[in-house]
């Protein structure tokens, strides 16, 4: 099968799309000629022209609006916000408008719409440029929040998010861009909701998103080294959450390590362990739910302070065997 | 006798009509205003009594096709734009009948198949929206213009900034309505910003701001559609500042401190209602009686809305968890 | 002792400060001769003047920038955000200067201001006037976030955070404005990061905030006539966090519901209950813990809805007793 | 011998030590971009060649007491706010010594103390604390003024119109510097807004918008001078667009396919520095000499500042938690 990269496999989400249905397009800062801050719209201005691949003034607040604006009459925009910590500008759109639209119109009109935004540190572009805020919009009722780690599922999640008929916020990893995977070259949907075990194991459950989902692989290897088998969870979509694939993995196993790049307090990692703990999943625990994420500082920009800043592949095998000692 | 000179697409009976739109508008605020010092709806609400030319006056240059985007203060708008009273009147009093199934109230009243996309309890929120409906126009070639109304203080907000700037920069059809009622809240619009026409901020887009009475249905008739015929030629957004007032407080906890009793008496004399009556009379269009005819079928309107809100069910509270998503 | 109500303490807790330092300011819609949409200022432009008691246009992002940029030439801005929901527009300048700019400075410069709003349901103001979005602020390294539910708290802990370098955002509560408490006529601090055991109980600890702390009183109240002891602490600062305060309670009682107003997936509940099964005090459950929030839609109009959409003292009963009957 | 028209503030000493400065200033970023290319300095970075003129003419006329706010093409400000190249370079080394410890780098580098409140990484993220800033002086009555960076892409953000209203209503000692280099990031200009003159935005304001040549040093002192002087007075603030041009890409990763090789050259025979130099040649302030002689001393303060940077200490661990919180 085919390997492409994961940047490659969202460009080609939204080529395929657009080349079927004349309602989707994107819109956003540099997405032209220029083909986004870090590649991922290259090219398609050539294949779309300008109205479809339309650059934008830098307003994000505006853009946001147009792109729920045009959502409500009949378009499928996907806004491309250059930087995920740019939707500090854009919430008002996004929260009081995208997401409460259809609800407070007592379920007349939708908002079919994607924001797709990179987000994460490790890039060295500090504290206004590396955030990783997912953690707000899954606060939101009436959003929809996706976070794909792979190639594959990155295809597959943005064909869905795009079909789907509400908000949908994307966020893709900027360390991940250049990562591949085998991903078909046809269109295909994963739904929104639905968890991936990125591996079998039987010992301990890591539950991790994004560019962890990788660390906590790593880390598993390593472990397996020493005999222990770990099970690494995957949600793929935050809301909504795949509760069931997290809860069967926690009873099995009996511990849990929950691991994000976003900031420990008050990430989604929280609802997700608070989430486990209330499950019946709760008497099968034989250790307390630890979580991993970031340290409460905004990310420095010394490439060390950045990388001591969120969890590495040795915290989560230290989070890991600390559990296991305890056990 | 008068001529008056009113844009082609306003026929003699359209004037009839608006005539009596207006009054179902008044009647309607009246009717909320009491229900609410009653503490018979829940909530808060924003009145518009004494703008109502510019709600009708825009919203009679409208086809269906044509959208809308409005604000807390919108129940004009809704109407002007097609809204029946008995469904708006039932949302305030939360009945599953109201266009938000008694889950939006007063400040998101929408009507998005007639066109109406929506009040916006965020002020300047709705702007942006309007930019995005009247881009899918453009980019799916359809024909309609978008109107974009707005207040005096939402001129303050970055949403309306950008917006507008996108709207030029694309030439999108799309009207900016900004209802100056000289005040934001409390705020008179003269100490928050240092430009005695806010029509002059169309300047920094490169595109006409006029200067309209807002108070004037005949004027805001003629802008809009000078206004329209520009969007539709493709030629871009107009920025239409009409000059008003409204009577009454800011919502219904407003003491109108920030205000004299004699501005307001001056704002009085200028009732677009009046106005508009005068100037139909005058042009032969409305007689004395014709006119209290009208005026009693818009009262009649309204205590039916009353009637079929009173009448309408309540939400269950299964309800609360539908239509949150599509 | 003096009672007075939660919006006079507040307004106290700010013209005391105003009267000593002469760099203390509020800004704000319509805080001047209107008194602010709540009444909190009511009075205050007659005694301080137009300068410092100063009406803003409405442009939320702009007035928090100047705050910010105030502070951080020697003001102590207080910014009055007319409805928390606003922060939607404010946020760039909240989270992305104000939160971060001490540190991406390597410590030079301090933003000593104090954000104020109102957030809740319970008015009918509907979906854009009701949040309560206090999460989003504590995932922010750098913020502090304050909730007082009583008007004691509530001018104590305004003082703090006058008084503190950093930027607090400090959230009252609609419904709690008119309720009275005993307050003292001289200036009093509350440290933040202090909970308040708000009643003291031995069977069920309730971790309540803002409106729901007088909600938890009435149902353990209620629940005391059939012999269930319940204590109640309020953290009244969620950043800092009294984490000792909650773990001492939950450790002593093993059972714990954590309730607020906010939705609950993604609200600060998650962070309080994944912190309490991530302490020592996990091994004293006897019970799984349990989240009380708001329900997964936006805030509805119609008063029966807006009431079944958040915790009601019967939910609380049930939460508690659901939980004595597992055990 | 041409007579120089420059503000009575402007010494002729000042004149050679700007001359000197906007050396300092370029062979700064020269040798960042070549560090930047060697993949010695992490992260990103945005230069500002060909734009020193408007960072160094601007900055002559303020003092120690004075505020800035610059941008995330900010080491012109700094430097011309007088930052020192060895703190800056540690800075983008990540260096304990640098002016943010290692923690902000080239995006946030600041100097509280010395009235450069700081780079911004958020684009019009520091108008609105320009804002701020002027605020404080007007309260506090102090006599110091604020000059605010920001580019052209930068006036299409809402808090670019927000802080500006303001500002004007208040009339805050403030001086709007928009650096119009013709892109924002890839974005032309003149596709993004419809007015020729970014000037033209001030009269939305009501305040004055004046239009400059923003790689005549001259120029840049004099128009800069008239807005101070205007701030000083209580008169309140004034936009200022001075036209320029960025040499160099965006930032590290840009292959500016977005203009042509034809218009870079156009631009770069507009050299600032040059037409300095030839300007202070001709007014008798300069030879050929001692011109040489300066830029040479200019070369060896970066040389000197990289070695600087290059001895300094790296942040430990310890240092990730420590300036969270005051
Ligand atoms: C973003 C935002 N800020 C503040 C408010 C509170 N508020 C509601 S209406 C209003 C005044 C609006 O003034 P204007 O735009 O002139 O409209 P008008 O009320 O006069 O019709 C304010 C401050 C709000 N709803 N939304
Ligand atoms: C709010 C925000 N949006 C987008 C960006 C990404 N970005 C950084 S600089 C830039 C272009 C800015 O253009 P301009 O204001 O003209 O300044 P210039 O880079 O030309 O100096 C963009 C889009 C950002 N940093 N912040
Ligand atoms: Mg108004
Ligand atoms: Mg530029």
């Amino acid at each position: 099968m085919r390997e492409i990269t994961y940047l490659e496999a969202v460009r080609e989400a939204m080529s395929q799309e657009m080349r079927v249905n004349n309602d989707v397009f994107i819109l956003g800062e540099d997405i032209g000629v220029y083909g986004g801050a870090f590649g991922v719209t290259s090219g398609m201005i050539e294949e779309f022209g300008p109205e479809r691949v339309r650059d934008t003034p830098i307003s994000e607040a505006g853009i946001a609006g147009t792109a729920v604006g045009s959502a409500l009459t009949g378009m499928r925009p996907i806004l491309d916000l250059q930087f995920s910590d740019f939707i500090t500008i854009a919430m008002d759109q996004i929260v009081n408008q995208a997401a409460k639209i259809r609800y407070m119109y007592g379920g007349k009109g939708m908002v079919p719409m994607v924001v797709r935004t990179p987000s994460g540190s490790g890039t060295g572009a500090a504290a206004q440029h590396s955030q990783s805020l997912e953690a707000w919009v899954t606060h939101i009722p009436g959003l929809k929040v996706v976070q794909p780690s792979t190639a594959y599922d990155a295809k597959g999640l943005l064909k869905a998010a795009i079909d789907d008929d509400n908000p949908v916020i994307f966020y893709e990893h900027k360390l991940l861009y250049k990562t591949s995977s085998h991903v078909p070259e046809d269109t295909y949907s994963i739904p929104l909701g639905k968890a991936d075990v990125k591996r079998e194991g039987s010992d301990v459950t890591i539950v991790a998103t994004a560019i962890m989902v990788h660390r906590a692989l790593e880390a598993a290897m390593e472990l397996a080294k020493e005999g222990i088998d770990v099970e690494v969870i995957d949600p793929r979509t935050l809301v909504p959450l795949d509760e069931e694939a997290i809860i069967t993995s926690v009873s099995k196993t009996g511990r849990v390590v929950v691991v994000h790049e976003a900031v420990k307090r008050g990430g989604y990692g929280a609802e997700i362990a608070s989430m486990i703990a209330e499950s019946e999943a709760f008497d099968y625990l034989v250790a307390p739910i630890k979580r991993l994420g970031a340290a409460p500082s905004p990310v420095p920009y010394h490439p060390e302070l950045e990388k001591a800043h969120v969890p590495q592949v040795p915290n989560i095998i230290q989070a890991v065997k600390e559990m296991l000692k305890r056990a | 006798m008068d001529r008056l000179i009113v844009p082609d697409k306003i026929t003699d009976n359209k004037l009839i009509n608006l005539y009596k739109q207006m009054w179902v508008i008044r009647f309607f605020e009246e009717k909320v205003d009491e229900y609410f010092a009653k503490g018979m709806i829940h909530g808060t609400t924003h009145l518009a009594i004494g703008q109502e030319a510019s709600a009708a006056g825009v919203c009679a240059l409208l086809d269906v096709e044509d959208k809308i985007t409005s604000t807390h203060r919108g129940h004009g708008h809704c109407i002007a734009k097609g809204a029946t009273a008995d469904k708006m009147m039932a949302e305030l009093f939360g009945r599953t009948t109201g266009y938000c199934k008694g889950k939006g109230g007063s400040m998101h009243i929408a009507d998005v198949d007639m066109g109406n996309l929506g009040a916006n309890g965020i002020v300047a929120g709705g702007i942006p929206l309007a930019v995005g409906s009247a881009l899918t126009a453009h980019m799916k070639k359809l024909n309609y213009v978008t109107v974009c109304f707005f207040g005096d203080g939402a001129t303050n907000e970055g949403s309306f900034h950008e917006a507008v700037n996108l709207a030029s920069i694309w030439k999108l059809p799309v009207i900016f309505v900004c209802e100056n009622n000289q005040y934001g809240m409390s705020s008179p619009v003269k100490e928050m910003v240092n430009v005695d026409n806010l029509a002059t901020r169309a300047q920094a887009y490169g595109i006409p701001g006029v200067v309209a009475d807002g108070n004037d249905m005949i004027e805001m008739m003629n802008v809009t559609d000078e206004a329209i015929k520009r969007a539709r030629r493709g030629e871009g957004p107009t920025f239409i500042e009409a000059k008003t007032y409204r009577w009454k407080g800011h919502s219904k906890s407003d003491t109108k401190k920030y205000r004299t009793l004699e501005e307001e008496k001056e704002w009085m004399r200028k009732d677009p209602i009046k106005r508009f009556k005068n100037d139909l009379m005058k042009a032969g269009f409305l007689t004395k009686e014709k006119a209290e005819k009208l005026q009693e079928e818009a009262k009649k309107v309204i205590e039916d809305a009353v009637k079929f809100a009173d009448e309408s069910p309540m939400p269950t509270l299964d309800d609360l968890l539908t239509d949150v998503y599509a």
